[in-house]
C-alpha cells in the first residue's frame, strides 16, 4: 500500500508521519508538497500535524485551498482512506471534509501530553484492528483541540456512529469528549491525538501502530485479496 | 481604495473561552462592573478598486477565508479613501 | 512623507549625540581616529551596536578568556553561531544559549518567542538541524501579579514559536526568587545535529562573491536592541518601544528549511543570522573572519517600511534574516531555492578585499569604514573589581541545622515551593514529542532524545542555582556545572561539553564584576576537570531594577552522550523490592538552602562545599555502573535535599513506595544540600557487583505502599502518602496562578 | 449599562506576521485587489454603570490588561444602553 503525507508550509509532523509509515509499519510512504496536482498514485492519504501557514488566522483556514486540497476531495470521493491528524483534522473540518470546526482549548493554553482514549467505533477502516471499547493511551499536543458542531450534527454523528475516539479525561473542553470523528462514508478520520507519535515503545507507547496497520489490513483486503 | 474594517466574532451560542478567561480577570483585579466580555477578530484590509463590486467581493473572501461560519459571524465597514 | 534629518557629523561631536547611542568620549575619539575623520550618524550608529556590550563583550572578554575552550571532541569552539562537538560517526552535536531577558521583561509573549527564534537561528546557520529547545527562567515571587503575568506570557511565547516551528521543548529550569522581580531572565537553548561534512562558516570569502539577504523584510523594529540589552532597565525602558519585536514562526520554519536545503549546494560560501545588530554585525563579522570587506546597496534591502534611512536598515533587529555568500554568478539557482519556500533570496552586495563596510543609500556612499574595526577590534575593558562586603560576613556564618519540628509538614512545604514543586503546568504547554526522538521527556534529571539510525542518544540540560551563586560565586559557578553533569550523568550519558549564559548585573560596579570574574574562575575549574570545555554562551549584563542587581546566575547549559539507548535512565523507581543507595556524604550544609529559604525568608551563610575532583569520581563510577545495567533509576540530589529527591523518584507511579533508615541529625540528612550526591535505585539481584563498583550507602528498599517512610534509629521521624505529597507537588504552581486571578 | 467597543491593532511598525499571511492567501486566491490586510481584535464589553467614569475605566482597563503599548495601539467606542 502507498501513502502520501501531504507537506504544507509550516507542517511538522511529517517528518513523523513518514517514519511512522515507512520504518515502524513499513509501507510505502512518499512526501506530497502542498501544490502538487495529482493524488492518483496514492491508495492512503495523510494530512499531518503542525502548523500550516502558521496556524494564522484560524488553524487550517489557509491551508485548505492549497492546490492539493482539491486532490484530496477528490480522492476522499472516491473512498481512499484519508486521515487527517491534528492539523490535518483542522484542515478537514475547515474544507468542508468533517463537520464542525474547532475553538481553542479551554485552559487557551496548549497542552502536550499521553491521554487515554476509547475506541468508540472498531467498525471503521481505521481501528478494525482495536477491541470495541478498548483504552489506547496517545499524546495530544495541540493549542485548538476543542471540537465543536450543532446539536444537529451531533445527534447525526452519534446515529451513524462517526465518533471513533473519545478522552477518556477531556484536556481541552473537546464536545462529547471528542477526539476523532469519520465522515458519512467512513473514509476520512479527522483526530487531534497523534497516532504517530505512539508507534514505539522506546518513546512510551505503541498504542497508535494499530490504527495504521487497520488502513493496510482492510486495504489488502479490498484490493489485494480480491485482485 | 478601499480601507474596510472587518469584524468577526464567535457566534452567540458558541462559547468563548478568551472572553470567559478576561472577565474573569478584569473581575479579579477589581473591574467588577465589567460583566461580560466577547473576544473577535478586526481586520483592516486595503483594497484596490476593481471592475468587480467591493461588497461582493468583501462578502466572498469573509465566507472563504475570514471567518469560518460554523462558528463565527461577521460584519463589515466599506470607506472609500483617495490613495496616497 | 515625514523626512527626518539626520545630525551632520559636527553635530554629532558638538552635542555628543553618540552618547545616547551608549558610546562613551573616548570611544567617541577612538572612532576618529580609526576613520582619520568623524564618523556620520550612520557610522556612529555601526560603531555603537558593534561596541555595545551585547555585540563586543567589551567587558567580558578578559573573564571569557579564563574558560577552557578546547578539548578532543570539540570541532568549533566559541566565535561561531554556535560550539560543536563530535559525537562520532561523522556526526556532531551544535549548540548554544542565549538571554532575552531585556525584551521579555517589557513584552514576555513576544520577547520570550523572539529569543527562541533567535537562538534556533544561531544553530541551523552553521548547517545543522536543530533537534530541541531547553531553557532557563528566572521570576520574582508568584503572589505578585506582574510576575504572575510575566511567567504565564514568557512561558506562552516559549511554547507559541518552539511549538510552531516544530522543534521539541525538552527541559529547562525555573528558579523564583524577589531578585527577580522587576528583571526576569528568559534565556532559551538549542540543540542541533550535523554531519561534519555539513559544518558552515559565518564567512564572507572570495572577491566578488555575492551578499545575498533571505528571509523577512527589515522593518523599524528593534532599533538598538543591541544596546538595550546592555543598559539597566529603568522606568523610561518601557518607551523604548521599538526594541521588541514580533516573532513569525512559520516565516523561520520556512527559512529553516530552506537554510538546510541551502547547505548542500557548493554554490553557499558563507553563512549567518542576523541576530543583535542585525545587518551590521552579520555583514561586518562574516567579512572581518574572512580578512575581506563587504559593499551593499541598502537600497536592494527588502523593507517592511516606507522611507528608512540606512541607519535604521543597518540597525533594525527585524526577526527571521539570513545574511549568505554565494559564488558570482550562482544568484538565480539559490533564488530559486528559496521560491520553493515562498522566500525570496536578493542580492545586496559584493564581498570586496578592501577589508571595509561600505553602504550604498540612495546612490551615495553613507558608510565606509573597516570591518576589523566593528567586530574584532572593539575596545576591551579590565573592569575594576571588588570583593562585596557581605562575602566575608557569609563566610564567617557558621553551619547550623535549622531548627524544624514537623519533618513531614516541611517535606510537605518544601515541595510546594514553586522552586522546588512540578513544573508540568509549565511543560505540558510545549510540544516536547514533536519530531518523535524524545525517550525521556520534560520531568527527569535530564532530556534524552535519541539519534536515528544508531544506538546512540543526547542527554541535556540547564542548571545553575543561583543562590549559592550569591553566596559564594566561585563555588556557586563550580557548582552549576557539576549539578549539570551530574544530571547527564543520571541519564545515562557522558558530559560532552557546555554552553554558559553569564547573566549578572552592571559590571560597572566592582562588586558586581567581582562577582563575574569568581564565577567564571569556578566554572572554568569545573569545565577543566569535568573536562566540559566550554563551546559558546552569551553574556547579558546590566541585569538590575533601580539598582538592585539580580543573583549572579550564570546558566549551564550541558549536552552529554549516552553511547547506547539501553543506557537510558531516568530519576523514578521501578519496581518494589530494589534496593536504594545514597552515593555521597551529608554534612550540615544549609546556606542558600530552599529550606533556609523557607523558614528565614531569605538566604545568609556559606554555599554548600563542593571538591569537584571528588565529583568527577563519584559521577564516573555512578555512570559505569549504569553503563554495567547495575542501576534501575538515578536522581541527583539539589533543591531541598534527600527528602526532596526521594519524593520525586516517588512520583511517576501512584503505587510504589519506599522505606529508608537515615543516620544522624534528621533535619541535615533530610534537608541538607550537600553537593555531589546521588540517590540510586539497585535490583536485589545486583546488589554484589553494584556495591562492588559504586561506593554508595545502603539506605532502603521500594516497595508497594505508596507511602515514603523515614526511620532514624529504628523509629519512624516521617511518614507520607504518595498521594499527599505528590498533590502538594503538582498543585504549587497551578494553585498560585489561579487562586489569585 | 454600556457597550463597549475595542479595538486592538499592532502598532503600525510592528510587524504583522497574521496579516502577511492573509494577504498572500489573499492574492493567491486571485483576490489580488487586497493589497494589506491588518489583524488586531475586537472585544464587545459589557460594563454596568459605578461611580466611575467609564472612559477613564476603559482607558485602564485597555493598558493594564486589554493590550500592551509597547507593541499594541487600542481605541474604543462607548454606548450607553438600557439593560435588558
Ligand atoms: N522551563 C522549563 N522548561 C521545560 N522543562 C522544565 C522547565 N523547568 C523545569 N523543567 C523540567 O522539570 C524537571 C525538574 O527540573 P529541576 O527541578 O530543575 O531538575 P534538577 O534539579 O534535576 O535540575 C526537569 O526535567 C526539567 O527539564
Ligand atoms: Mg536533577
Amino acid at each position: 500500500m502507498k501513502f502520501a503525507v501531504i507537506v504544507f508550509p509550516g507542517s511538522n509532523c511529517d517528518v513523523d508521519m513518514f517514519h511512522a509509515i515507512g520504518d515502524e509499519l513499513g509501507e510505502e510512504v512518499e512526501y506530497v508538497w502542498h501544490d502538487s496536482e495529482s493524488l492518483a498514485e496514492y491508495d492512503g492519504i495523510l494530512l499531518p500535524g503542525g502548523f500550516s501557514y502558521g496556524d494564522y488566522l484560524r488553524t487550517g483556514a489557509i491551508a485548505r485551498f492549497s492546490k492539493v486540497m482539491k486532490e484530496v476531495v477528490k480522492a476522499a470521493e472516491a473512498g481512499k482512506p484519508v486521515l487527517g491528524v491534528c492539523n490535518g483534522f483542522q484542515i478537514l473540518l475547515e474544507a468542508g471534509l468533517l463537520p464542525g470546526a474547532m475553538r481553542r482549548n479551554e485552559s487557551l493554553s496548549f497542552i502536550c501530553k499521553p491521554v487515554e482514549l476509547e475506541v468508540e467505533n472498531n467498525r471503521t477502516i481505521f481501528t478494525a484492528e482495536y477491541e470495541q471499547g478498548q483504552t489506547i493511551t496517545i499524546p495530544v499536543a495541540h493549542g485548538e483541540g476543542n471540537y465543536y458542531c450543532d446539536e444537529e450534527t451531533l445527534a447525526q454523528l452519534k446515529d451513524n456512529n462517526q465518533i471513533v475516539f473519545t478522552y477518556q479525561e477531556n484536556p481541552n473542553g473537546s464536545l462529547a469528549n471528542i477526539a476523532g470523528i469519520t465522515n458519512e462514508k467512513g473514509n476520512v478520520l479527522g483526530m487531534m491525538p497523534h497516532p504517530e507519535r505512539a508507534v514505539d515503545e522506546l518513546l512510551g507507547s505503541a498504542d497508535g501502530l494499530k490504527l495504521f496497520q487497520s488502513i493496510v489490513k482492510t486495504w489488502r483486503e479490498a484490493h489485494v485479496v480480491n485482485a | 481604495m478601499y480601507k474596510v474594517k472587518v469584524f468577526v466574532t464567535l457566534r452567540e451560542s458558541v462559547l468563548d473561552p478568551q472572553g470567559k478567561a478576561v472577565t474573569h480577570s478584569l473581575n479579579a483585579l477589581n473591574y467588577k462592573e465589567v460583566t461580560d466580555v466577547r473576544i473577535g477578530k478586526y481586520m483592516e484590509l486595503t483594497v484596490e478598486k476593481s471592475e468587480r463590486n467591493i461588497d461582493e467581493v468583501i462578502n466572498e473572501i469573509c465566507t472563504s477565508l475570514l471567518a469560518n461560519p460554523v462558528i463565527e459571524d461577521y460584519r463589515y465597514e466599506v470607506e472609500e479613501c483617495v490613495a496616497q | 512623507m515625514l523626512l527626518t534629518l539626520e545630525p551632520n557629523p559636527t553635530q554629532i561631536k558638538a552635542e555628543k549625540l553618540y552618547q545616547q547611542m551608549g558610546l562613551s568620549d573616548e570611544e567617541f575619539t577612538m572612532i576618529e581616529t580609526i576613520l582619520g575623520r568623524t564618523p556620520n550618524y550612520t557610522e556612529t550608529g555601526l560603531f555603537s551596536v558593534m561596541w555595545s556590550e551585547h555585540c563586543s563583550y567589551k567587558n567580558s572578554k578578559p573573564v571569557l578568556k579564563k574558560f577552557p575552550t578546547t578539548g578532543e571532541r570539540v570541532l568549533q569552539g566559541p566565535g561561531e553561531g554556535a560550539g560543536i562537538v563530535d559525537i562520532g560517526d561523522g556526526q556532531a552535536v551544535v549548540f548554544k544559549i542565549e538571554s532575552h531577558n531585556h525584551p521579555s521583561a517589557i513584552e514576555p509573549y513576544q520577547g520570550a518567542a523572539t529569543g527562541v527564534g533567535g537562538i534556533i537561528r544561531d544553530v541551523f546557520s552553521m548547517g545543522a538541524r536543530p533537534i530541541a529547545l531547553l531553557n532557563s527562567l528566572r521570576f520574582g515571587e508568584l503572589d505578585s501579579a506582574r510576575v504572575r503575568y510575566l511567567f504565564k506570557e514568557v512561558v506562552a511565547g516559549i511554547a507559541g514559536y518552539g511549538n510552531c516551528i516544530g522543534i521539541p521543548t525538552v527541559g529547562g529550569e525555573i528558579q523564583f526568587d524577589p531578585c527577580y522581580e522587576g528583571n526576569p531572565l528568559v534565556n532559551a537553548m538549542c540543540v542541533g545535529l550535523i554531519d561534519h561534512n555539513d559544518i558552515q562558516k559565518g564567512q564572507a570569502h572570495g572577491l566578488g562573491n555575492t551578499v545575498m539577504y533571505v528571509g523577512a523584510k527589515t522593518g523599524r523594529d528593534g532599533i538598538h536592541g543591541a544596546t538595550f540589552a546592555s543598559e539597566e532597565l529603568t522606568e523610561q525602558s518601557d518607551e523604548k518601544r521599538p526594541a521588541v519585536q514580533v516573532g513569525d514562526p512559520f516565516m523561520e520554519k520556512l527559512l529553516l528549511e530552506a537554510c538546510l536545503e541551502l547547505i548542500q549546494s557548493n554554490a553557499l560560501v558563507g553563512i549567518q543570522d542576523m541576530g543583535a545588530a542585525g545587518l551590521t554585525s552579520s555583514s561586518a563579522e562574516m567579512a572581518s573572519k574572512a580578512g575581506m570587506g563587504i559593499e551593499m546597496n541598502l537600497d536592494l534591502v527588502p523593507q517592511r517600511e516606507t522611507g528608512m534611512t540606512a541607519y535604521e536598515m543597518m540597525l533594525s533587529e527585524s526577526q527571521e534574516r539570513m545574511l549568505i555568500v554565494v559564488k558570482k554568478g550562482r544568484e538565480p539557482e539559490i533564488a530559486r531555492l528559496f521560491e520553493k519556500y515562498d522566500l525570496e533570496a536578493v542580492a545586496i552586495g559584493t564581498v570586496t578585499d578592501d577589508k571595509n563596510l561600505r553602504l550604498i543609500h540612495n546612490g551615495e556612499t553613507v558608510a565606509d569604514v573597516p570591518v576589523d574595526a566593528l567586530a574584532e577590534d572593539a575596545p576591551v575593558y579590565q573592569k575594576p573589581s571588588q570583593e562585596p562586603s557581605y562575602f566575608q560576613e557569609f563566610q564567617a556564618m557558621e553551619q547550623e541545622i535549622p531548627q524544624v519540628d514537623d519533618l513531614k509538614e516541611t517535606l510537605v512545604k518544601l515541595l510546594s515551593q514553586p522552586t522546588v514543586a512540578s513544573k508540568e503546568w509549565v511543560y505540558e504547554q510545549y510540544d516536547h514529542m514533536v519530531r518523535t526522538n524524545t525517550v525521556v521527556s520534560p520531568g527527569s534529571d535530564a532530556a534524552v532524545l535519541r539519534i536515528r539510525g544508531t544506538r546512540k542518544a543526547l542527554a541535556m540540560t540547564t542548571d545553575c542555582n543561583s543562590r549559592y551563586v550569591y553566596l559564594d560565586p566561585e563555588t556557586g559557578g563550580k557548582i552549576a556545572v557539576a549539578e549539570a553533569a551530574r544530571n547527564i550523568i543520571c541519564s545515562g550519558a557522558e558530559p560532552l561539553a557546555i554552553t554558559d549564559n553569564l547573566n549578572f548585573g552592571n559590571p560597572e560596579k566592582p562588586e558586581v564584576f567581582w562577582q563575574i570574574e569568581k564565577a567564571a574562575d569556578g566554572i572554568s575549574e569545573a569545565c577543566r576537570v569535568l573536562e566540559t570545555p566550554v563551546i559558546g554562551g552569551n553574556v547579558s549584563l546590566y541585569n538590575e531594577t533601580s539598582g538592585t542587581a539580580i543573583y549572579p546566575t550564570p546558566v549551564i547549559g550541558m549536552v552529554g552522550l549516552v553511547t547506547d539507548i539501553d543506557h537510558i535512565t531516568t530519576q523514578y523507581f521501578k519496581n518494589s523490592g530494589d534496593l536504594i543507595y545514597l552515593v555521597g556524604e551529608t554534612k550540615p550544609e544549609f546556606g542558600g538552602s530552599e529550606l533556609q529559604k523557607l523558614l528565614n525568608g531569605s538566604i545568609s551563610g556559606k554555599a554548600p562545599e563542593l571538591t569537584i575532583e571528588l565529583e568527577k569520581e563519584r559521577q564516573e563510577q555512578v555512570l559505569a555502573a549504569i553503563r554495567s545495567g547495575l542501576v534501575q533509576s538515578a536522581h541527583d540530589l539539589s533543591e531541598g535535599g534527600l527528602a526532596v529527591a526521594l519524593a520525586e523518584c516517588l512520583f511517576s507511579s501512584d503505587t510504589l513506595g519506599a522505606e529508608v533508615s537515615l543516620n544522624g541529625n534528621p533535619v541535615a540528612a533530610l534537608f541538607s544540600e550537600s553537593q555531589s550526591r546521588f540517590l540510586l535505585s539497585v535490583k536485589k539481584e545486583h546488589q554484589a557487583e553494584f556495591e562492588s563498583l559504586v561506593e554508595a550507602a545502603f539506605i532502603g528498599e521500594v516497595n508497594d505502599s505508596a507511602t515514603l517512610r523515614v526511620l532514624t534509629n529504628s523509629e519512624s521521624i516521617l511518614e507520607g502518602s504518595i498521594n499527599e505529597l505528590k498533590a502538594a507537588w503538582k498543585g504549587a504552581i497551578p494553585c498560585l496562578l489561579n487562586s489569585r486571578d
